[in-house]
C-alpha cells in the first residue's frame, strides 16, 4: 500500500516544477511513498495552516517560513524536530539558523533556499542612455538623474501601494551596506545599537530620494505593476529580489543585468541580504512520519539541491553542495555571496515577536520615507520606540 | 397571529434553520469569542477576565488602531448609506416602471459586478485607477478632466473614499434588488389610483412608493450596516492585510483579521483578536437592536 | 404601461439613467474580458484595446485547462452552491414564517438570536468549525461547505423573507386556514409563492458568496476531488509572480454559471411579479 | 341541534368595542342572514365564527363543541371573503381544488364538483386565468366557488354577491338557495341586498354598532319591527317617519308608514309637494316635501307622470302605521 | 359640448378581445351609467376612458382634445376604483386630501372639502384610522370620497356602492346626484344596481360582452328594449320570456312580459303551478312553473300568501308584450 504524502506551500507558482520535475524525481526513486503538493494562496497560508493545525487536518509535510512563524508551529508542537536526518549536515549553521529554537538545540525545518537582493536593471536602456552600471551610491544617483533628464525610460520601477516592496526591495535591499550587516543586525538584537543610530535612519535618507526617480502615481502603483512596468521595458532599473528572475526571464525581451546594492564610497565593503526564505519540515502530527521523514531528508540531498536551484533560478540552494547553475542573472546574483559579506533581513529575527511587530512597522516607514511624509529620524524614533515598547533588550 | 403558545408547526419551521445554525454557526463562533477572556503564555492558556479589553482600549497602540478603524468603517459606512442606497433605490424605482423597454438587460447588467470575485473586483480597478496603466488618465483626459486625476488609491486621503465608492459599485444591485421586489409588491391599482389623482412620477415615489417601502430601507439599512462593520475583502484584496497607506483604509474587518490571523511576520493572536472581535460584535448588535427593537417594530407595514 | 402613461420624456430619461449606470456597471468587467483574450504584454501596454491579431491570446484559458480538472471544479461549485441555496432558502423560508406569523413567547428574541449570525465574521469561528468537520469526518466532503454555508446564510434569509412575509395578506392566508390548509400547506402553497421575488433575492445574495468564497474550501475541502472553482484558480495566483492571464480567463469562466444562476434566479422574480398579489 | 351558538360573545379591537354581548342560535340547516349598516360588526362576526379572530370573550359553539380554541381548519366552515381573498398565483380551477386535494379527495371526485360550481357560477371559461385576470364579478364568483364545492357543515358568506349583475345575482341567489336545500347545511349570509336577504333567510338577525338588534323570520322583521330602525332599516325604500304631533299624536313620539301602503290622492292625512320622481320602470317612487327635514317618500306600482312642484295629498291606512317613542322603541 | 366621446374605440388583452368597436357620447354635465353582465367590460372601458390602458384602436375625446396619448393625471377625471385602492399608509383624512395637497390647494380649501365629503359619506368617526382598520363599505365610502373632493371635470364610479347597506346607499345615491347637479361635471357610473341605473342616470349605456347592446334613458329603455338582451337585463326581477308559440305567435319568435304586468286571477293565457313565494316585504314574486324551461315570475304588489304548488291563470294585456325574432331582435 502506496503511503501518500501531502505537502502544505504557499507556493503556488512553483506549482508546476512540483509536479513536472520534483516528485516524479522523488517518486522514482522512493517507490511506495507517493507526493501531492497542494500549495494555497500566499496571503492566506499563514492563517489556513494555523487553522488546519489546530483541527488536526493539515498534510505531513509543511513549508516553513523563516523565524518566527515556524517557531511559534514548533513551539505548539506541530513542527517536529528534524535536527537527526542525516542530510541536515549538508547545511551550514547560518543555514539553519531561520529554522532553530533560540538556543539552537533543535531545528524544525530542512532549509531549501535564500533569495538574494539587489537591483536587476534592463541593459539595452543603460547603452541607449549611456549610464555606466553604479557601484557606489553617487554612481547610482547619478545613473538615476541620468534616465531622468533623457525621459524615456522611468529611472526606478516600484510603487508604494503594496507596502512591502518598499520595505523589502528598498530599506532591507540598500541598509545592510549602513548597518554593516550581521554587526548591525546582531547588535540591534542584543539592544547595543538603537533603530535611532544613523546606520538605521541613514536608509530612509536614501529612500526618501528615491521618490523622485519613481513613476508617476507610484503611490498606487502596486507590485505586479512594478514588475509589469520593468519587463515592459518602460522602466530602467529595479529594485528586486532575486526570485524575480524566473519571471523576469519568461516577460522580458530584453537583456537583463544586476548590481549589487551600490556602497557609499569606492571600497567599502559591500553587504547583501542573503535571506534564507524557505524550507520544509515535519507536521508532528503526521500519520505517515517514516515517508515524510525519508522525504525530508531527500530534500537535504544534491539532487534535490540541483533541481530546485536550476528550475527555480534565484532561490538558491542553501545547502553546502557546489550546485551548478544555468541562468546567468542568477550566477551573478550568487557570485556576490563571494565578493560581499551575507545577512539576512535586519527584522526577521526575534525582533518582530512582539505588538508592534518591527516587521509591519518597517513597511509603513519605508513607505513614509520615501513619499517624504514623515523625516527618517522621526520614522527611526517611532520604530525605536515601539520595538522598545515589548523588547527588553531595547529597554 | 394565532394564540401565544407555541404550537407544535412553529416548533417544526423553526427547528431545522436553528438546528443548523446554531450547531455550526453560533457554537463556534462563540467558542471562539470566549477566547477574548483568555490569554496566551509559554503556550499555556490563562483566564485572564477583560484583560484582553483594557489593553485594546487602554493601550495607545492598540486603542490607536482601534478607533482608527473604527472611523474608518463609519465613513465606508456613511458612504454607501448616502451614495449606494440612494442610487440602488433610484434604479430601482425606475427599472419597476411597469413595462420599461429591456428592465430585465439593464437589471442583469447593473448586477453583474456584484456577481464578481473580489479578485476580479480588485484587479479590475486596480488596473482602471493605476497611474501607470492609463485607463482612467486617459478617460479623463478625453474629457478634458486629466488635471482631476491622483492615483487615488495610494494617496491617504483618498483611497478609503476610492474603496468604498468601488465597493459601492459592486453591491449596488443588492439595494436595487430588494427595493425592486419591494416595489413590485405593490398593487398595481393603488398607483393607478395615484395616477388618476395627479401623482405621478417623483411625487408618486415620494408619497405612495416611498412610504411603501419603508420597511425594505429599514432592512437595507441595516444589511448595509452589518455588513459594512463586517466587511473586509475588497480591502484586503486591494490594499493588502495592512490596509495601506498607512492604514487609512484600515477597517475593523482587516485590523481584526490581522490580528486574529497574524501577518507576515506577525504571529496570529486569538485571543486579541477575539476581543476585536467581540467589541465589532458588540457594536453591530446594538445596531441591530437599535433597528429591531427601534425601528422595525415602529415601520407600518401593509398588507396587499 | 402604455402610451399615455409613459411620458416620452421620462422614459428618455430612464434610459439615459440606465444606460449610463450600465456603463458604469460593464465598464470593468468589459476591461476583464478583453484582457483575458489578450497576451501579458498587450494587456499591459494597452489595456483598453481591444484583441487584435497581434495581441489575441488563448494562453490564460490554456492554462487554466491544463491546470487541474476544472470541469470538476465547476461541478463542484454548482453542486455545493445550488445544494446549500436551497437548504437556505428553505431552512430561511421556514424560520421566516414562523417569526413573522406567529406571536409566540420569545419571538423577538429568537428573530434576535437567528440573527447574530450576521454580526461575527463566520471565519473567526474556522478552527472550531474545522474541529466539527474532522470530528464528524465530513473534512473534504462538499457537505461540509454545504453545511457551513447553509449556516452562514441562514441569517440573512430569515431576515430578508419574515419582512416580506409580513406583507402577504392576511385574508389570504385565512382562506387558506378555513379551506383546511395546514399550516404547512398554507406555507408551501400560499406563502412560498407569493414572496418569490423575495426568495429570488435571497439566493442572489447568497449565491455570490457563496460561489466566490475561497476560505472554506481553502480549508474544510482542498482536496482535489471537492476544490471549488474559485479555489481552483487560485493557483494562478503566487507570491511574487501572478499569472494574470490564467487569473483572468479563470475568473471570466467563473463568471458566466453565476451569471446563469442569477438569470434563473431573477425569472423566478419576474415571475412573482407577473402572478403578483391581487385583492 | 344548534348548529352554531354564540353566547355573550364580546371583540374588542384594542380600545375599540366591535361586538358586543351577541347571543344567537343559528339551528341544523338554518339560513341567517345578517344585516346591518356598514361597519356594524357583520364581518368581524364572521371572522369570530370562523376562528380569524379571537373573541375578547363569550362562547362559540359550533355543533355540540366549544370552538373557541378550534383552529378555523378545524371548525367544519367555509368562507367567502368579502375581499375574495383569492389566491394570486393559482387559476380559477386551482383556486377552486385546493382546499380538496388538500383533503385528499379523489381526482374524479374533485373534477366533479369543481365542474359542477364552475357551471353553476359560470365560470367556465376562465378556468385557466389566474385572478388577476378576471372582472370583479368574476373574482366575486370564484370565491363563492371555492366554498361551495368544499360541502361543509356552516357556510359563511361575506356579501358575496355584491359585485354581480341583477341577473347573475338573481342566478347565483337561487343557486345558493338550492344549495342550501341540497346540502342541508347551515349558512350564514351577510348582504346588504334587500331582496337576498328577504328571500333567502330563514331568519334575519339585524345588528347594529356591535349588538343584535332583532332576530326574526323576514316577513317577521318586515311587519314587526321591534324598532325604529329595525323598520327603518328593512324595506327600500326606507319607511318614512314622520312626527306623530303631524298625526294627532303625543309629542316625542313618531309614526313610521312604509312607502307602499300610501296612496295619493284628492284627500290625506298629511299634503306636500313632489320634489322628485324616480322611475324604477316597475314601480315608481314620489319623493315628497312635507315640510318635515325628511323627506316623504311614496312607492307606486307602475308608472306614472307626476311633476315635480306638484301639491299632493297623501293617504294611508292608520292600521298599517308603526308608532315608536321617543329612544325609538316601537309602541304596540 | 361633449364631455366625452369615443370613437370606433376596441381594447385587447392579448387574444382576448375584451371592448369591441365602442362609439358613445357624453354630453357636459350627463350622468350616464354603464350596465352589463359581469365580465362584458363596464371596467375596462372606464380604464381606458381613464387613460390607464391604452386603447389598441379607436379615439377618446374628452372636452375638446384627442386624449389616447394624455396621462390620465391630465384628463381632468376622478375615479371610484371597484377595488378601492386605498393608499394603506396613509389614514382615511389624509387619502382624501392626498390630490389636493398635490395640487397645491390652498390648506383651508383642503379642509374644507374633506369636512365636507366626509360628513356626506358619513366618514367622520374614522378620519384618523387607516384604511386596513375600516369595513369594506368604510372602504369604499373613503373611495367615493377622494373622488369627490377632487371636483374634476369628469367623474369615472366604478361600482361605488356595491359594499354599503340601503341605508346608505340610498343616501349616497342621493348625495351623488346632488353632487352632479352642484357640479355640472359629467358622470360616468358602472352599477349593477337596477335602482341606481334606473334612479340616476340621465342615459343608460347596456353593454354586452364588448359591445353597446342600447343606450338611451332609463325609462326609454324599459320600455322600449331594442333586443331582448336589453328586455332582460333591465327590470327586476327579470322580464319573463314565452315562447310565442304558447301565444300563438309564429314559431322560433318569443314572447317578454314584465312580471309586474302579470295578473293572477282566474283566466288567464298562461296556467301553471306556484314553484316558490318570495315574500319583499313590500312586493312579492310568485314563480310559476308553465311547463317551459325558465319559470315564469309574477311580481304583486303588496303581500300575498299563496301556497306553494297551487294552480294559477296568469292574465296580462297584450300591448304591454314585446315580440323578440329567434335572434333576440325586437319585432315591433
Ligand atoms: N389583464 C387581463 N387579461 C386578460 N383578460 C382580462 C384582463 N382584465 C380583464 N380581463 C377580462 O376582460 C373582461 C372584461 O373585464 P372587466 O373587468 O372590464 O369586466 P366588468 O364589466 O367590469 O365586470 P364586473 O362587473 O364583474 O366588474 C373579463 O372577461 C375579464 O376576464
Ligand atoms: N383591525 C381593526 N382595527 C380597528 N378597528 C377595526 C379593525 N377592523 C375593523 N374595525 C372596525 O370595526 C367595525 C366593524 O367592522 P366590520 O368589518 O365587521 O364591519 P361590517 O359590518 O362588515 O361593515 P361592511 O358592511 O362595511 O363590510 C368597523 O367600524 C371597523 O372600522
Ligand atoms: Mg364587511
Ligand atoms: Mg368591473
Amino acid at each position: 500500500e502506496d503511503v501518500t504524502l501531502t505537502i502544505e506551500s504557499w507556493r503556488n507558482d512553483d506549482l508546476t516544477l512540483w509536479q513536472d520535475k520534483i516528485i516524479p524525481a522523488f517518486e522514482a526513486s522512493h517507490p511506495g511513498i507517493k507526493v501531492k503538493f497542494t500549495p494555497s494562496a500566499p496571503a492566506e497560508y499563514n492563517a489556513v495552516l494555523n487553522s488546519k493545525l489546530d483541527a488536526g487536518s493539515a498534510g505531513d509535510l509543511i513549508t516553513c517560513r523563516p523565524f518566527d512563524a515556524s517557531l511559534a508551529l514548533y513551539d505548539a508542537g506541530h513542527l517536529a524536530d528534524v535536527s537527526g536526518l542525516e542530510n541536515m549536515s549538508n547545511f551550514s549553521d547560518v543555514a539553519k539558523s531561520a529554522w532553530q529554537t533560540d538556543d539552537g538545540s533543535a531545528t524544525f525545518c530542512v532549509p531549501m533556499a535564500s533569495v538574494i537582493h539587489g537591483f536587476i536593471y534592463n541593459k539595452e536602456a543603460f547603452e541607449e542612455v549611456g549610464v555606466e552600471v553604479p557601484q557606489t551610491e553617487t554612481e547610482f544617483f547619478a545613473a538615476l538623474d541620468k534616465f531622468k533628464e533623457d525621459g524615456s525610460y522611468i529611472p526606478l520601477a516600484m510603487g508604494t501601494n503594496d507596502q512591502w516592496e518598499a520595505a523589502t526591495m528598498g530599506y532591507n535591499n540598500i541598509g545592510p551596506n549602513y548597518w554593516k550587516g550581521e554587526e548591525g543586525r546582531l547588535a540591534l538584537i542584543k539592544g547595543e545599537q538603537k533603530l535611532t543610530d544613523d546606520q538605521w535612519v541613514a536608509p530612509y535618507r536614501t529612500l526618501a530620494k528615491w521618490s523622485d526617480y519613481l513613476g508617476d502615481g507610484y503611490e498606487a502603483q502596486t507590485y505586479p505593476d512594478s514588475q509589469n512596468l520593468f519587463t515592459l521595458g518602460r522602466a530602467a532599473i529595479y529594485p528586486a529580489g532575486s526570485w524575480e528572475i524566473t519571471g523576469f526571464n519568461a516577460q522580458a525581451d530584453f537583456e537583463m543585468g544586476a548590481f549589487k546594492p551600490p556602497v557609499q564610497n569606492e571600497g567599502d565593503t559591500c553587504y547583501i541580504s542573503d535571506h534564507t526564505d524557505i524550507a520544509i519540515g515535519l507536521n508532528a502530527k503526521s500519520e505517515n512520519a517514516d515517508a515524510a521523514k525519508t522525504f525530508l531528508n531527500w530534500v537535504g540531498s544534491e539532487e534535490f539541491a540541483t533541481i530546485y536551484a536550476n528550475a527555480l533560478p534565484g532561490f538558491f540552494s542553501l545547502s553546502s553542495f557546489d550546485v551548478a547553475m544555468e541562468d546567468p542573472l542568477a550566477q551573478e546574483f550568487v557570485s556576490w555571496r563571494g565578493e560581499c559579506e551575507s545577512t539576512i533581513r535586519s527584522t526577521y529575527q526575534i525582533l518582530s515577536r512582539g505588538t508592534p511587530n518591527l516587521e509591519n512597522e518597517t513597511w509603513g516607514a519605508s513607505v513614509a520615507a520615501i513619499k517624504g511624509t514623515k523625516s527618517a529620524e522621526d520614522l527611526g524614533k517611532e520604530l525605536q520606540d515601539g520595538l522598545a515598547s515589548w523588547y527588553e533588550p531595547q529597554q | 397571529m394565532k394564540s401565544p403558545r407555541i404550537k407544535s408547526h412553529v416548533i417544526v419551521f423553526l427547528a431545522p434553520a436553528v438546528l443548523v445554525y446554531t450547531a455550526i454557526m453560533i457554537f463556534p463562533l462563540f467558542n471562539t469569542l470566549r477566547l477574548a477572556l483568555y490569554t496566551e503564555a509559554d503556550q499555556v492558556r490563562m483566564f485572564v477576565g477583560l484583560e484582553n479589553f483594557r489593553t485594546l482600549f487602554g493601550d495607545p497602540r492598540w486603542s490607536e488602531s482601534f478607533w482608527n478603524a473604527l472611523a474608518n468603517n463609519f465613513w465606508f459606512f456613511v458612504i454607501h448609506m448616502l451614495v449606494q442606497n440612494p442610487i440602488g433605490i433610484a434604479l430601482a424605482a425606475i427599472l419597476s416602471h411597469p413595462r420599461l423597454r429591456f428592465a430585465a438587460f439593464y437589471r442583469s447588467a447593473i448586477f453583474v459586478p456584484t456577481i464578481l470575485s473580489f479578485v476580479i473586483v480588485g484587479f479590475a480597478w486596480k488596473l482602471i485607477l493605476s497611474p501607470i496603466w492609463g485607463i482612467a488618465p486617459d478617460l479623463l483626459s478625453a474629457v478634458g478632466l486629466k488635471s482631476l486625476f491622483a492615483p487615488w488609491l495610494g494617496k491617504e486621503e483618498y483611497a478609503l473614499t476610492t474603496l468604498a465608492l468601488i465597493s459601492v459599485w459592486q453591491f449596488v444591485g443588492i439595494p436595487m434588488m430588494l427595493i425592486y421586489a419591494a416595489l413590485l409588491s405593490i398593487p398595481e391599482e393603488v398607483l393607478e389610483a395615484g395616477e388618476v389623482d395627479g401623482i405621478t412620477g417623483m411625487a408618486a415615489f415620494w408619497k405612495i412608493k416611498l412610504p411603501l417601502i419603508l420597511p425594505s430601507i429599514g432592512i437595507i439599512s441595516i444589511l448595509t450596516f452589518v455588513g459594512n462593520f463586517n466587511a473586509f475583502d475588497l480591502i484586503y484584496t486591494a490594499q493588502g492585510a495592512l490596509a495601506g497607506p498607512d492604514f487609512s483604509t484600515d477597517i475593523l474587518g482587516t485590523f481584526m483579521y490581522r490580528t486574529f490571523f497574524g501577518f507576515q511576520l506577525q504571529l496570529g493572536d486569538p485571543h486579541m483578536g477575539s476581543a476585536i472581535a467581540t467589541a465589532m460584535f458588540g457594536i453591530i448588535l446594538v445596531g441591530v437592536c437599535i433597528y429591531l427593537f427601534g425601528i422595525q417594530t415602529r415601520l407600518k407595514r401593509y398588507q396587499f | 404601461m402604455n402610451k399615455a402613461r409613459q411620458n416620452p420624456l421620462n422614459a428618455v430619461a430612464a434610459h439615459g439613467a440606465l444606460i449610463l449606470y450600465t456603463l458604469i456597471a460593464l465598464f470593468p468587467v468589459f476591461v476583464i474580458l478583453i484582457n483575458s483574450f489578450k497576451t501579458r504584454k498587450a494587456i499591459f501596454r494597452e489595456p483598453l484595446a481591444l484583441p487584435d491579431a497581434d495581441s489575441f491570446s488563448m494562453i490564460g484559458y490554456e492554462t487554466v485547462m491544463k491546470q487541474g480538472d476544472f470541469f470538476l471544479y465547476f461541478q463542484n461549485s454548482l453542486i455545493v452552491t445550488v445544494v446549500s441555496l436551497f437548504f437556505i432558502l428553505l431552512f430561511g423560508a421556514m424560520a421566516a414564517f414562523a417569526l413573522s406569523e406567529y406571536r409566540f413567547r420569545g419571538n423577538t428574541l429568537m428573530g434576535l438570536y437567528l440573527a447574530l449570525g450576521i454580526m461575527i465574521p463566520i471565519r473567526i469561528g474556522t478552527v472550531a468549525i474545522l474541529d466539527l468537520m474532522v470530528q464528524t469526518g465530513l473534512v473534504n466532503t462538499l457537505m461540509a461547505l454545504i453545511l457551513v454555508y447553509t449556516a452562514q446564510g441562514l441569517p440573512l434569509a430569515v431576515f430578508i423573507l419574515s419582512e416580506f412575509m409580513r406583507q402577504v395578506s392576511e385574508d389570504l392566508k385565512n382562506a387558506g386556514r378555513i379551506d383546511g390548509l395546514s399550516e404547512y400547506t398554507i406555507f408551501f402553497r400560499l406563502v412560498l409563492p407569493l414572496v418569490r421575488p423575495a426568495m429570488a433575492t435571497v439566493a442572489v445574495f447568497n449565491m455570490i458568496p457563496i460561489w466566490n468564497d475561497l476560505w472554506f474550501p481553502l480549508i474544510l475541502a482542498p482536496a482535489e476531488e471537492t476544490k471549488t472553482l474559485t479555489l481552483g484558480s487560485q493557483v494562478f495566483i503566487g507570491q511574487f509572480v501572478t499569472d494574470w492571464n490564467a487569473v483572468l480567463s479563470a475568473l471570466s469562466l467563473a463568471i458566466l454559471p453565476v451569471m446563469i444562476l442569477y438569470v434563473i434566479f431573477s425569472r423566478q422574480l419576474i415571475r412573482g411579479i407577473t402572478s403578483g398579489a391581487v385583492k | 341541534m344548534t348548529a352554531l351558538q354564540l353566547t355573550d360573545l364580546n371583540k374588542s379591537f384594542g380600545a375599540v368595542h366591535v361586538l358586543k354581548d351577541i347571543n344567537l342560535t343559528v339551528e341544523e340547516g338554518e339560513f341567517v342572514v345578517f344585516v346591518g349598516p356598514s361597519g356594524c360588526g357583520k364581518s368581524t362576526l364572521l371572522r369570530v365564527i370562523a376562528g380569524l379572530e379571537d373573541a375578547t370573550s363569550g362562547e362559540i359553539r359550533i355543533g355540540a363543541s366549544v370552538v373557541n380554541d378550534t383552529p378555523p381548519a378545524k371548525r367544519g366552515i367555509a368562507m367567502v371573503f368579502q375581499s375574495y381573498a383569492l389566491y394570486p398565483h393559482l387559476n380559477v380551477c386551482e383556486n377552486m381544488s385546493l382546499a380538496l386535494k388538500q383533503e385528499k379527495q379523489p381526482k374524479a371526485e374533485i373534477e366533479a364538483r369543481v365542474a359542477e360550481a364552475s357551471r353553476m357560477l359560470s365560470l367556465d371559461p376562465y378556468l385557466d386565468r389566474r385572478p388577476a385576470e378576471l372582472s370583479g364579478g368574476q373574482r366575486q364568483r370564484v370565491a363563492i366557488g371555492r366554498a361551495v364545492v368544499r360541502q361543509p357543515q356552516l357556510f359563511l358568506f361575506d356579501e358575496p354577491l355584491s359585485n354581480l349583475d341583477a341577473a347573475l345575482r338573481m342566478n347565483t341567489r337561487l343557486e345558493i338557495a338550492k344549495l342550501h336545500r341540497q346540502l342541508e347545511g347551515s349558512m350564514i349570509y351577510v348582504t346588504h341586498d334587500q331582496t337576498e336577504a328577504m328571500t333567502l333567510a330563514d331568519k334575519i338577525v339585524v345588528l347594529r354598532d356591535g349588538r343584535v338588534e332583532q332576530v326574526g323570520s323576514p316577513m317577521d322583521l318586515y311587519n314587526n319591527p321591534a324598532n325604529r330602525f329595525v323598520a327603518e332599516f328593512l324595506g327600500s325604500p326606507s319607511m318614512n317617519i314622520v312626527p306623530a304631533t303631524r298625526l294627532g299624536g303625543s309629542d316625542g313620539e313618531q309614526v313610521g308608514i312604509r312607502p307602499e301602503y300610501v296612496h295619493i290622492g284628492d284627500a290625506g292625512a298629511l299634503a306636500g309637494s313632489v320634489i322628485h320622481v324616480e322611475h324604477l320602470g316597475g314601480d315608481t317612487n314620489v319623493i315628497v316635501d312635507i315640510g318635515e327635514e325628511a323627506p316623504f317618500t311614496v312607492r307606486l306600482f307602475g308608472q306614472f307622470d307626476i311633476e315635480a312642484g306638484a301639491t299632493v295629498q297623501l293617504g294611508f291606512d292608520e292600521a298599517k302605521t308603526y308608532r315608536f317613542d321617543a329612544a325609538g322603541s316601537r309602541l304596540s
